[in-house]
């Protein structure tokens, strides 16, 4: 385990570690999302309830089950940073940042979008998309904090403390928002818990969600790469890896 | 012994760039060490690491043969730090700021030993008054009356002769030659030539690649 | 199969305004970040390539 | 220096070098000279004690003239509006927290002294509290009188304000030692801080609501204390360690 930690530390090695990962992982989520797609678009039965409207939670739940993953991995990078001073570690927060605010974003605009034919409007309070907006609200203020530090290395730091700090958060923050929710309107139906949902409605999903995971990990390994040579550019194995 | 401050093979890389490299230190009882280096040669830095702010990259740091990191409090008890800020809050009377520095240093001071390292420095009669009505050189002079009025073994001094004129200069070479007599050490970066040299031992930082 | 047509596919019930642009979102984030990505290494080589130049050049 | 003083003669023992034992002070002490020293600084700069207070009486008054004077509909809006206000109060004095000490080598010292860093910022927070927070928690009822805030709700608005502007003091303080080294850290500290705010701004003004309409407001009270118990224990650590980050690199 130490060794494996301290291996991962390394740079070079890591990099040559994700080249090897990355082709599976690409493979894994391409076909999982392409089986998903077609199984949720054309194959899975209507609801008698909402009609086809519902297909919108095949893009909805996985972003919003990533959104909070990405977050929680960054806690752990930042976690790993501080304490083991590992570089890499935080060459991978620094890649998963946008992604994840990207996913924020998808589970709210498709979350919105489902509103309308749900709640006749494009915006509802609803618990889980206000907290969803405020989680879109920390990745986009450490994406900026990162921005704003001339210094990597400080940077970094201050970024992993950020991270650490908005992910006790927050579960509070959830907690905080679902009791507001519950004080100012009663709970009428929330949007990700439709009435049990028969084996062909779900499977499709968890295929759904298993491919986007395997594409944050594919996308990730790819640009964790990238990350790694931008700032070992000035060592030797970068170097010769160029020509 | 009252100091033992070593470094072996001391390394630091900033943002992906190595500033110095196998750099091997060692202050004792009665050394002065005097750090120089262009702008960017990482004299701040390594003064960083002296002062156990950062861990070096590669090397180790000991105070009294245990390593720096482990050894903090001790070692910040021995330490007295005077940096490119001097430390000393504009708004306070000199008198506020030194009882809060050796509080922080963990001293009981009395305002007559407060006094007294006042007058050492050459500011009787400035207790009172805010160190914003006080000119840059003597707001410095505050923060050197730290040296007389804490019992610190180690100096470690960021460009300590700025600011001050050539009375202050004398007074502060002076001070530091009876403190390496005494059997205190001092750390210092400047450009300033010590007219005693024999004492002195001189690090280089080179431009590193 | 849950539609008749194909046509009905893409009429979605009624609802292709807002489920066509849900997932219109998604593959266009999830392509435009393969494609960030890639464009992201190739100017990395393309600037490691030109470093490499400039040195062996110096040296 | 005059030459008059260099020639001064110390005592054997008053050079020696090696620590002397009974002068040397307890965490006590230290906390009560770093407190007295932020006392008299915020003494010395008097005037940055009633901006805070100045604002919020601002934003008040800016409700009613842009909304409608009508009392029913500023007392149903008014828990809500004391409560973002006096938050926002809170945020804008958050930025010269630690910006002084930082500039003058101050934060440096703090670094470098032999006491726990955590209890000297814990310190500094208690008196950007006491100096910001509870004048807010005091006067927040006096402003409730303009919006026409129900008579049940003003001992309840002092309460919470009280308890959660210690926590924002708290946690705004960690934003404020993140951005300290930046040149313009006033906007980004409060993109950093504002999400963070929102459980206290929620248990808060829904302590006060609760109180206007008659309902217990012992478990928002409660969990207002429950925030600050945790931003007590653990934001102290987060703002030594962002201290040292933002110092040192």
């Amino acid at each position: 385990m130490w060794t494996f930690i301290h291996k991962l530390g390394s740079p070079k090695w890591c990099y040559t570690l994700c080249g090897r990962l990355q082709p599976g992982f690409w493979a894994a989520a391409a076909l999982l999302l392409c089986v998903g797609s077609v199984w949720a678009l054309g194959y899975s039965p209507r609801d008698y309830q909402m009609g086809d409207s519902y297909r919108i939670i095949y893009v909805h739940v996985p972003s919003a089950i990533l959104a909070q993953s990405i977050f929680i991995a960054m806690a752990v990078a930042s976690a790993v940073l501080l304490v083991w001073k590992i570089k890499v570690a935080d060459m991978a927060a620094r890649v998963m940042a946008p992604f994840g605010a990207a996913m924020t974003f998808l589970a709210l605009f498709s979350g919105s979008l489902w509103g309308v034919p749900t709640w006749g409007t494009w915006w509802t309070w609803d618990a889980r998309l206000t907290s969803m907006l405020i989680q879109l609200f920390l990745y986009l203020g450490v994406i900026a904090l990162r921005g704003a530090f001339g210094s990597a290395d400080q940077g970094a730091k201050a970024v992993a403390v950020l991270t650490l700090v908005g992910v006790v958060n927050i579960p509070i923050i959830k907690y905080s928002v679902v009791w507001w929710n519950t004080l100012h309107q009663p709970a009428t139906f929330t949007l990700t818990q439709p009435p049990a949902m028969v084996a062909s409605m779900w499977m499709p999903l968890l295929v759904m969600v298993l491919g986007f995971y395997c594409f944050f990990i594919a996308l990730t390994l790819y640009r964790l790469r990238n990350e790694i040579l931008r700032r070992e550019s000035r060592t030797r194995w970068v170097q010769e890896l160029a020509d | 012994m009252n100091v033992a401050l070593d470094a072996r093979q001391l390394a630091c890389e900033r943002d992906d760039r190595w500033l110095f490299e196998s750099l091997d230190l060692h202050v004792g009882d009665g050394d002065i060490l005097r750090i120089e280096g262009a702008n960017g040669s990482g004299k701040t830095t390594l003064l960083k690491m002296l002062t156990a702010q950062l861990s070096p990259q590669a090397g180790t740091l000991t105070w009294h043969g245990r390593p720096l990191a482990r050894a903090r409090d001790a070692f910040f008890r021995a330490l007295l730090y005077i940096g490119h800020a001097p430390g000393v809050a504009a708004a306070l009377t000199a008198e506020e700021n030194l009882s809060w520095s050796a509080a922080m240093a963990g001293i009981k001071a009395s305002p007559a030993e407060i006094e007294r390292s006042l007058a050492a420095v050459g500011l009787a009669g400035f207790e009172n008054l805010p160190a914003q009505q006080l000119s840059a050189g003597q707001q410095r002079r505050i923060a050197l009356a730290r040296l007389e009025l804490m019992k610190r073994p180690l100096w470690i001094l960021d460009e300590p002769f700025t600011a001050i004129d050539r009375d202050g200069v004398a007074w502060l070479e002076r001070r530091i030659a009876t403190h390496c007599e005494e059997g205190g050490a001092v750390i210092l970066t400047t450009h300033h030539t010590f007219q005693a040299n024999d004492r002195v031992t001189s690090v280089v930082l080179g431009v590193a690649d | 199969m849950a539609f008749d047509s194909f046509s009905a596919l893409l009429a979605m019930g009624g609802y292709a305004k807002y489920v066509w642009p849900a997932w219109g979102l998604a593959a266009l984030l999830l392509l435009g970040f393969v494609c960030w990505a890639r464009h992201e290494r190739r100017q990395l080589f393309e600037q490691l390539r030109r470093r490499r130049r400039r040195e062996a050049r110096a040296a | 220096m005059p030459r008059s003083t260099t020639g001064m003669k110390f005592t054997d023992e008053e050079r020696s070098l090696a620590p002397v034992a009974g002068t040397t002070i307890g965490l006590s002490a230290v906390w009560r000279a770093q407190v007295k020293r932020e006392l008299a600084l915020a003494r010395r700069r008097g005037g940055d004690l009633l901006n805070p207070l100045l604002f919020l009486a601002l934003v008040v008054v800016l409700f009613p003239l842009g909304i409608s004077p009508q009392p029913d509909l500023l007392a149903e809006i008014a828990p809500g509006l004391l409560w973002v206000a006096a938050l926002l109060a809170m945020l804008l004095s958050l930025d010269a927290l630690f910006r002084t000490d930082f500039a003058d080598g101050s934060l440096e010292q703090l670094l470098l002294s032999p006491q726990p860093l955590p209890l000297l910022c814990l310190a500094k927070v208690f008196v950007h509290w006491l100096l910001t927070g509870m004048p807010l928690a005091l006067c927040a009822p006096l402003m409730g009188v303009l919006l026409s805030l129900p008579g049940t709700g003003y001992l309840t608005l002092a309460a919470s304000l009280a308890l959660g502007t210690a926590s924002l003091s708290l946690i705004g303080a960690i934003g404020a030692a993140l951005t300290v080294g930046l040149p313009r850290g006033g906007v980004l500290l409060s993109l950093l801080v504002l999400p963070l705010y929102i459980p206290v701004l929620i248990f808060g003004a829904g302590a006060v609501q609760a109180a206007i309409q008659g309902g217990g407001t012992a478990p928002a009270l409660a969990l207002l204390g429950a925030l600050l118990a945790l931003a007590v224990a653990a934001a102290p650590f987060a703002i030594a360690g962002a201290l040292r980050i933002s110092v040192n690199g």
